[in-house]
């Protein structure tokens, strides 16, 4: 299992472009928002979280799609198939790479990008605790899509209609937390603690489904 | 240790590929499957892998102890007609994957990368990436990954495809040695593999007088 | 009635042919009393008063909340076929999720439309993205994302099982529209017929609404079933044109 | 109250996707069993025809 | 060449995401906008033109990459190679089908979105326009990125510095010429006619440069 | 018409492949390539393919007036290894993309999609996506996309890999026909192929000769 982790950690620094991708991502958005809202350092911070949240969101899901798919060409995905180790496993392994290579980097950087956006002290660290316990829903909610992409002879287009809005949830919850740390008649804890629960019932829910859908992929 | 399937059948999408097939191989047998294209080769390998449900039937596989301990698909290894290897990363690199994520099977142990890759007779290239081989050596590669971690049924989907007649002759010697020392060898192929084969089996694609059962 | 009749369908009925004949003496029965519902549920909802604070936008309602509601319980129904396509790999119940998936996109698409028209008058606008709404919104696009994705596959029992796990992964999203008015507070009204400690609503609507509710389930369970049959047989149709064509392949 | 306009088109519209479902659904009904009734009709001329793919199963 | 556009667009449609990929997208950040910033609709529609030109952007950007990966796994990119076309063309063409197939929807949509977040009719018309005019810059761009990543074999990283950067530009004239389409004191043409020059710009140098890496891919 | 190589060598990454290797293949002949794995056969094909630059040498071609027209790697069908399909369209939609895109060179036409499809025998799968083919029917398949779009000179690499003996047959008969009409073949094989090869090069990769050549 290690060696699947080290091995798809190195794939994506070297093939996919991984962490760079999206804190430049973010940057561009960043770099743009101010064109829209005007120099309002004001509005900045308050539409700050959000926009914060959404730069993870599209940074979770860059290549994500792909993740059993280049396993799928090469070959890779039969043997992974073939193990005793539980499959479910070996999906939690992958998306565990996935997020370290591709969304970790973005919590990293969020306080800065947070700075920029001119979000106070309390505002960055909500932010940054919710992406942090957030983001990972988002990578496993994603997993199921890739995982039946695989199984679908031609048809990409679908999973991101599936996909895309059980994202939702988390991405309101995500956001409404860090509002609620800021805000003062919103308390932090309930949405914080339903985003938890969300990500903790998709770390079970994601590798599961995901893999009962490798498994009937069957061809 | 037996590998052992009994009626198998097997569709694709909508179609019966084949039906009724039974073999029995016990330590040191190996089954040879000869057929034309597209006569389900492949697929009776990826049903015995356990990569596609059969429609009906069962592989069942039994270990030393005669017990039916585990799944047959993790008793085997399995090289398709891809090789399963990361063209980004070197060879050293996927070879050393597969043996950590493979791991030993108890019954036996694999060979060391480096031992591997001399058996194959591409020693000299552990350090290249992989998508830098001609096809044969990716191909002797991906075979090389079958000595890093042991497994006694080795599934064999045209193991020879794009080798060379040297290296045709040194994997009918490797696979007369994984034989010899009691594994058990499934393979399709085209081309008269230099191994005894103790059993045979011509595929003839979808048998009209089954026809009915398929349904 | 609805429960005997789900449990019938998932162990009584192991084989398609005996679900076949069950249907046939079933259906007329079952559409006759929908008919009779519906007709009873719409004179109910014209004849009685209108609300002192909506007016007679109120009887959008009848429709609005039986279609909502079964939007949810579609999804359910399907959510238990999966759970059958994937335990116990039955085919009645791969037709099943796959038989419903269009009629809940047809009941979310009313209540969709029926809430805009009621949102309107009542607040001012045709849409806003409150979480309730949202999360319909959501449903909806799931429905047509599990139909697309039937189609997209030519193998019927992969497609089944592939469409199952998306089901039940979608299922977290029945749980949210339930309580989303109660997770945050919206525009959106809060449960006041099905809930803890029994109905808040005058028992004035709460009559028509129920015998409208009533139908709109029988005409769920009716077209489901007869969706079923079609499925069924559609698939001896292919199946039989698939024999004879490698008959005739192997005659000429 | 003026909101009869909104009353009667909630109506309208959820009484057209109503009708149309269930249309729909009779409509592919009849298809079906169209079409498996002609199968039947050729299907049993065809294995009368080619008596050779019921003999071995016997 | 007609035949390569309408492959393309085919793959996109069966394989990729594709149209439905950019708009679903956007449907979701827009539900999710208004739960960060709240049902201030005033706000809403000021940002709307800088969200929408964001979601173009990520609409080129899907796929983009793997504009050539793809040819060069199957074996394709060699007979493309070959032909007496000039190469040039194809990686216009190719270009040309995946902005039609992933960025044009958008574009189409854009209206629509804009009525979401409740943007003024001028705002909407100036946000297609300049979205219409500016996003072929961005795949431009990008297939440079792409023939980039396919000749480096583990060069993924590379690609991301490289094309990020040079879409930064694109975009902010984009959003400034929407802006000032609106606000008055802020002339539209300047920023707008730059964008033009821009796509201009792009639409040789990218070809060019794209075909220029093929070229030396060389393996 | 001609095909002519003058002292080719070539590298890849820093290593000298070959090098001085020259032919010269006139109307109906056909060059054999031999060699072990990794003996730079593929590289050679690719050279002449013109998708490697070569590091010394030329590839030259005359047309049928005599005249050096055209680039020499567009008088050519090139088969890889890998087959240039696109396995989520359909296999006539992959033909009748090859067809359109590559087009009749001057001097032959190219046959229809339908009977490209009955030539390698596999008319009745013309509807199939091309991933569901098996190994063997997709490597027809790539054979047929020669068929629908003429070009003199065709460079095969190890186009039999993973056929069955009468796929086998049927391409040497393919091959035959092709010479026969005035075309132009350069394959690249380890197993013998079932036509008269007017020449044969066994490639020997690197000779320590050369070196003072390569560097
Ligand atoms: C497009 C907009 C709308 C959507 C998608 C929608 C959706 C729903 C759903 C899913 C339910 C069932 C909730 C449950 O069982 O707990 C529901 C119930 C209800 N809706 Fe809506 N709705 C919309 C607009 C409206 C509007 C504008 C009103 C009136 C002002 C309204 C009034 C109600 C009422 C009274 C109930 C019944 C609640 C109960 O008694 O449980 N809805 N709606
Ligand atoms: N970038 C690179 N750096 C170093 N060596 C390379 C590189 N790319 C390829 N090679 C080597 O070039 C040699 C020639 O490969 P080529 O594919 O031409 O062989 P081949 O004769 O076709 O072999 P096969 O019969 O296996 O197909 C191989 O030994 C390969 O390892
Ligand atoms: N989804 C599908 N629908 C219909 N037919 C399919 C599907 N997938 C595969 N097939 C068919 O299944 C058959 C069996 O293929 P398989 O790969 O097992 O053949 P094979 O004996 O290995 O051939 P080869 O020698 O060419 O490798 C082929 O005829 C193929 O066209
Ligand atoms: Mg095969
Ligand atoms: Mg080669």
């Amino acid at each position: 299992m290690t060696a699947l982790l080290l091995r798809d950690l190195k794939l994506s620094i070297r093939a996919g472009g991984g962490a760079l991708i999206g804190v430049l991502f973010f940057m561009t958005v960043v770099a743009v928002i101010p064109f829209g809202v005007g120099p309002d350092l004001n509005l900045l911070s308050r539409i700050g979280p959000a926009i914060v949240w959404i730069g993870a969101l599209l940074a979770a899901l860059l290549g994500l799609d792909r993740l059993f798919q280049t396993e799928r060409e090469d070959g890779s995905l039969d043997l992974l198939l073939m193990q005793e180790h539980p499959l479910v496993l070996v999906v939690l392994v992958k998306c565990l790479a996935h997020w370290l290579a591709n969304v970790l980097p973005l919590v990293i950087a969020s306080p800065l990008l947070g700075l920029f956006m001119n979000m106070d002290e309390v505002a960055i660290g909500a932010v940054m605790l919710t992406l942090l316990v957030g983001s990972p829903a988002l990578t496993f909610i994603g997993a199921v899509g890739a995982a039946v992409a695989v199984t679908l002879p031609r048809g990409g287009l679908l999973v991101s209609i599936l996909v895309l809005p059980l994202c939702v949830p988390v991405l309101i919850f995500g956001v409404s937390a860090s509002y609620a740390a800021v805000e003062d008649p919103a308390p932090f804890l309930p949405p914080f603690l339903i985003l938890t629960a969300i990500t903790m019932f998709f770390a079970v829910l994601g590798p599961v489904g995901a893999a009962l859908a490798l498994r009937n992929a069957g061809d | 240790m037996r590998l052992m399937a009994e009626n198998l059948s097997a569709h694709r999408g909508e179609d019966l590929i084949f039906s009724n097939i039974s073999f029995n191989l016990r330590r040191g047998e190996a089954l040879v499957l000869t057929g034309r294209n597209g006569s389900g080769k492949s697929t009776l390998l990826r049903v015995v892998a356990g990569l596609i449900r059969p429609a009906a039937g069962q592989v069942e596989w039994r270990g030393a102890d005669g017990q039916k301990g585990v799944n047959a698909a993790e008793a085997c290894h399995y090289l398709g007609h891809r090789n399963a290897m990361k063209p980004e990363l070197t060879v050293a690199e996927n070879l050393a994957f597969w043996r950590d994520f493979l791991r030993d099977m108890e019954g036996g142990s694999g060979v060391t990368i480096g031992e591997a890759a001399e058996m194959v007779e591409l020693g000299a290239i552990l350090h290249l990436p992989f998508g830098y081989l001609s096809a044969g050596q990716q191909r002797r590669m991906a075979f090389a990954k079958l000595l890093v971690a042991y497994r006694p049924v080795w599934i064999l989907d045209e193991p020879t495809a794009a080798l060379d007649t040297s290296a045709e002759a040194l994997f009918a010697r490797l696979i007369r040695a994984h034989l010899h020392a009691g594994g058990i060898v499934l393979a399709a192929t085209h081309q008269p593999l230099d191994f005894v084969a103790s059993q045979r089996l011509e595929m003839k694609g979808f048998q009209y007088a089954d026809m009915e059962e398929g349904i | 009635m609805t429960e005997s009749l789900a449990i019938t369908k998932f162990s009584d009925l192991a084989n398609p042919t005996r679900f076949l004949a069950l249907a046939a003496r079933i259906l007329p029965w079952l559409s006759a009393l929908t008919t009779l519902l519906f007709a009873v549920g719409l004179y109910l909802a014209f004849s009685t008063e209108g609300d002192y604070q909506q007016g007679d936008t109120v009887r959008i309602m009848y429709v609005h909340v039986p279609a909502a509601w079964l939007s949810m319980m579609c999804y359910s129904v399907m959510a238990l076929s999966a759970i059958g396509t994937l335990v116990w790999r039955h085919p009645l119940a791969d037709v099943s999720h796959k038989a419903a998936a269009p009629l809940g996109a047809a009941f979310t698409l009313i209540a969709l439309v029926t809430g805009s028209l009621w949102g309107k008058p009542m607040w001012g606008t045709w849409w806003v993205w409150d979480a309730r709404l949202t999360s319909v919104f959501v449903l909806f696009l799931m429905y047509l994302g599990i139909i697309a994705l039937n189609r997209a596959m030519d193998d019927p029992s992969r497609a089944a099982r592939v469409s199952a796990v998306l089901i039940l992964v979608g299922f977290v999203n029945i749980p949210i529209i339930k309580f989303s008015v109660d997770w945050w507070n919206t525009l959106h009204q809060p449960a006041s017929v099905i809930r803890l400690g029994g109905p808040t609503i005058d028992g004035e609507f709460l009559r028509p609404l129920l015998v409208m509710a009533v139908a709109f389930t029988l005409l769920f369970f009716t077209l489901h079933i007869m969706a079923i049959r079609n499925e069924i047989w559609r698939r001896r149709v292919s199946t039989q044109r698939r024999m004879a064509a490698r008959l005739a392949g192997r005659e000429g | 109250m003026g909101h009869a306009f909104y009353v009667y088109t909630s109506y309208g519209i959820s009484g057209f996707v109503t009708l149309a479902l269930v249309l729909w659904t009779v409509i592919d009904g009849r298809a079906r069993r169209r079409e498996l009734a002609e199968l039947e009709a050729s299907g049993l001329r065809r294995r009368s025809a080619a008596p050779m793919a019921e003999t071995p199963r016997s």
